[in-house]
């Protein structure tokens, strides 16, 4: 693969996905809605990792879609799939179950331990916003083996020092609490600035890559806690020529997400 | 020569019960003010007409139950039907947000919500759970999550088992839920409620078995023998159900697999309809109060709007369920062919 | 023009992983000596030749899980593979008595049986428990019955919600079963073990996604595409599998709906064999140890008996599954059309 | 319907089905076995009953066989079905979510109070007979609105004092050990004797009803039991003309359950 010129012409959603795409090597099975992660899964089946199979939130397994899917449910993921399956089936056997490697999540805040707050802004009871809620993030924070977060804004107001409300907590609260913990937690923070990542239980989320042309220390003003910096922190490396012909050719050549 | 190679076959119960309501008469004999009803659908086949004819029969005071509150809980809500909402989510799909519940949750504007905050984990062993007639579900969930501070339905308890250490573990629950109402959605049933389902199908037989009454509302009613010829489709068999309401097209804007596909426009126009209390208001006259019932609602909704959600064909194959091989029959067979 | 309407299709992960393995391979690869192994198939669809190939292969010391404990079980009792067994019913269906299960029970002839006895729904929510990997599950049975006397396996909890007369009920539970290897069986599967399956489909996908490993016995293997074109016929998702075995006629003297009948007089003769220990140990020799593989079974059993077993066609409609109809395809169909 | 001559021709089998069948009016959903339950439902459908419903422990639920199914989980009941359930499904949601009438169980020893023995004879550690054990009637008698429970033999080793074993018990035990109860446990147990009632919670089995030609005496003497005696105590109407009818020549007409 020959490098293509740095940043030229790359979106943030294309160097989103490709990071996240490349996290994907060696893993499996990949609980995912619709967007960039689909993205990432479908460029890492074409690139690092050809066995990966992505599970939707609807009960979709192995989809094969006439057209880009526009939601986690879309009438193009059933058609031609190779397994429905009923909500107590999906969540219950198959992430409950353990069957699931990675974990995608996204939310309003997170903090150092990778917990994440996708409830509210400001108190739950009166809150200043109402968010979506937990769907099903709680569960996919407590079972996957690892959970993989996409924050395109990266500021101090989403990673903060103090979530305003946790809805799916990382497995160090878990423990906290008492509870068993079965997976890693976030291991993977991908955002319009750079890498954090954290290795598990009693780890905390440190600055692993910056995205060329990010100073780390615009990273670390833009983070809500006192950020531990990696030592071997890299510059992330630019998406391959190949990438971005397979993003932008074969995966999304409409710009449907990549816009 | 074996027992069953010679027996006449013993006559079947028949199935004489016609559930077959219309949706008013429907929502008009199951659903009243202050019930818990519950209305699922993930995304896929969601009853959005029998919400619609649930605001024009001004129903008060409701619990609605639903995982994912999208936009037929914002249009009910919007109808002033909802005191209590129970969900795990709160957001219109992908497209953009909900502004009346969104009001009545940070502003309680025109007035308070009780909301029920939940996981989808959490709605579906309710669901599990109140199907089964348990006093509660165990779930993998909640530890170190704030949610067991502000919801009252999510306590631990200590497994009575030891694990590989010897210790007795904790874990969380949840309560049943039991619905006086649950309403889905399906491709097809029978005059008696034995509903044939496919794509996503969700929590929707949970939703039914935990409810103590039951409306499934349909494409199509099709006759016993299309049932029949394929047993393994039935995903809530007639006993669990006491009413079916043929409305073909009730899932608009949600889609129906194989039927009507999702009116994405729509999803997208939502947000900005429902952030206006003006257009929202409008939006209601015309399209739920300005109907009589759903056939007036897509015949205003009209032939261009309806042919653009429509579907080709992709047809599932046949399997074969088998027949057991008579002698005796073999017999009659050759002397029919020999005539 | 909507989003959708003009996007080309992401390309899926590719279906690359081959699981197919003879019955020989499988069984050598996945049940060793010790193991818990769960058998399931509620008389219909029951893995017999899998049985056969443990006894052939000598496997020792194991538990058996099997809800129902019949011809399959009293055959690898008397194959001398069973330390423990772990069921709900012990019988030959309704045609009699099995021998060697009788034997070990009653007399410990050869040797004692450690015999775990469970109600029906108290084994299903092992499973259920075991495919959630949850510490246990509830369930409305026990109080009064003498079992929890007998069994450890089930205890009690007080939930901790109260109900409307604000006490705190007690309910019995059973812990998980998490079988080393489960071994059901299905009409169909695709090579990479998405597996459908048709008629009673009892407990097996919860064995399945119970345990840690997983063989699937298939009527037959067939190409993808039959799959995909009835993704909800899919039963068992290709991601809690490890092995698919084609073996037609795996099922014998069970039934496999839609391929084979259920062999009666092999049932009836049954009680007959098992009750003597001189002849059923000249069957095991003649039939188990005296063939290589099911092949030659089958072909042992000769091809009278399995034209008796035989079974007619009585196919399922289809359904349609529907397909997105875009106009930028419908432009190209035009111009290939015209060409 | 007129009546026929007593007794003549008339088997055993015949009286127990249709004595069952009688007791199913005003039922619809029946959770049965092959053999007499399905004669006696088959008939009850054509006769007193024809909203009636059988579900099979095997999962079917209308069924429509097109010969006469030999086992609960006959190929034939399947075919042309309304429906098939899974397990989880049928044991969970339909007979523990409360849909079931009637269930239909057997057993190899009742007790006065209506509780079941179908594990053992002897001891359950070191067993005289083992017998096929629970299957699904501990939850069919935890369940159901009622029970009813057919007895070929009527002697005073059916019919005991007290059970070897306590496989499935009826709601008074159930209470006795805390247990909540949902339904009234055996209300009918119809043997080749005579017919014992019971009207639910606290109350014992009586003798309700004696076959033509068997005494009270010959009852009491093959009851393990004092057996407490209706005072409206009836002799159990002959089979009419068009049951036996029905039963001989629509029903079973080979004879493979009758005989």
């Amino acid at each position: 693969m020959t490098s293509v010129a740095e940043g030229v012409g790359v979106t943030a959603t294309e160097l989103l996905t490709v990071v996240a795409s490349r996290e994907l090597a060696g893993r499996h099975t990949v609980f995912a809605g619709i967007g960039l992660p689909t993205l990432a899964v479908s460029l890492a089946s074409m690139t690092t990792e050809p066995n990966l199979e992505i599970v939707y939130e609807s009960g979709v397994c192995g989809a094969h879609p006439s057209h880009l899917p526009e939601t986690i449910a879309d009438s193009v993921l059933i058609t031609g799939a190779e397994a429905v399956l009923s909500m107590p089936v999906l969540f219950g056997y198959v992430l409950q179950g353990g069957h699931i490697d990675v974990g995608f999540l996204g939310a309003a805040q997170i903090d150092r331990w990778g917990n994440l707050n996708s409830s509210v802004i400001g108190p739950w009871e009166n809150p200043k916003v109402r968010l979506p809620g937990s769907g099903g993030a709680v569960e996919v924070a407590a079972n996957s083996k690892e959970v993989f977060v996409v924050m395109r804004r990266h500021d101090a107001r989403t990673f903060v020092e103090s979530l305003d409300f946790c809805t799916s907590p990382g497995p160090d609260r878990a423990l906290a609490e008492g509870g068993r913990v079965r997976g890693a937690g976030v291991t993977k923070v991908v955002t319009e600035l750079g890498i954090l990542t954290r290795s598990g239980v009693h780890d905390e989320l440190k600055l692993s890559a910056v995205h060329e042309g990010v100073s780390v220390d615009h990273v670390l003003a833009n983070t809500g806690w006192d950020l531990k910096v990696a030592e071997d922190l890299r510059v992330t490396p630019a998406p391959t020529a190949e990438e971005l012909r397979l993003l932008r050719t074969e995966i999304d050549p409409r710009r449907v997400y990549l816009r | 020569m074996t027992i069953q190679a010679s027996a006449t076959p013993p006559k079947a119960a028949p199935t004489t019960k016609d559930k077959t309501l219309s949706m008013k008469e429907a929502i008009s004999r199951y659903v009243h003010d202050g019930d818990v009803v519950a209305i699922e659908g993930f995304t896929h086949a969601i009853p959005t007409a029998a919400g619609h004819e649930i605001i024009r029969q001004r129903r008060k005071n409701l619990t609605l139950v639903r995982m994912t509150a999208d936009i037929v809980a914002d249009q009910m809500l919007a109808g002033g039907c909802i005191a209590t909402l129970v969900s795990s989510f709160v957001g219109n799909s992908s497209a953009g947000s909900l502004g009346e519940i969104r009001r009545r949750i940070e502003r309680a504007d025109p007035e308070p919500l009780d909301y029920q905050e939940y996981s989808h984990y959490g709605m579906i062993c309710r669901y599990l759970a109140g199907a089964q007639r348990l006093p509660f579900y165990p779930l993998r969930s909640y530890f170190g999550s704030d949610l067991p501070r502000i919801q009252q339905g999510m306590r631990k308890v200590t497994s009575p088992f030891p694990d590989d250490d010897g210790a007795f573990e904790e874990i969380y629950v949840v309560p049943p839920i039991n619905p006086d109402v649950a309403i889905v959605h399906a491709q097809r049933a029978d005059r008696s409620g034995n509903v044939q389902m496919w794509g996503l199908t969700g929590i929707q037989a949970e939703a039914v078995f935990s409810a103590k009454r039951a409306i499934v509302v349909v494409e199509e009613v099709v006759d016993d023998d299309v049932i029949r010829a394929d047993p393994n489709r039935t995903v809530i068999p007639a006993l669990a159900v006491d009413a079916v309401v043929e409305c073909p097209g009730a899932t608009h804007p949600s889609f129906s697999q194989g039927y009507s596909d999702r009116d994405n426009d729509f999803y997208r126009a939502w947000s900005g309809i429902s952030g206006d209390k003006t257009l929202l208001s409008a939006w209601m006259e015309e399209w739920i109060y300005g109907t009589a019932d759903h056939t007036e609602y897509l015949a205003k909704l009209g032939s261009s709007t309806l042919s653009r959600l429509g579907v080709g064909q992709a047809l599932s194959g046949r399997i074969n369920y088998g027949t057991r091989l008579e002698p005796a029959l073999d017999a009659d067979d050759h002397v029919k062919e020999s005539k």
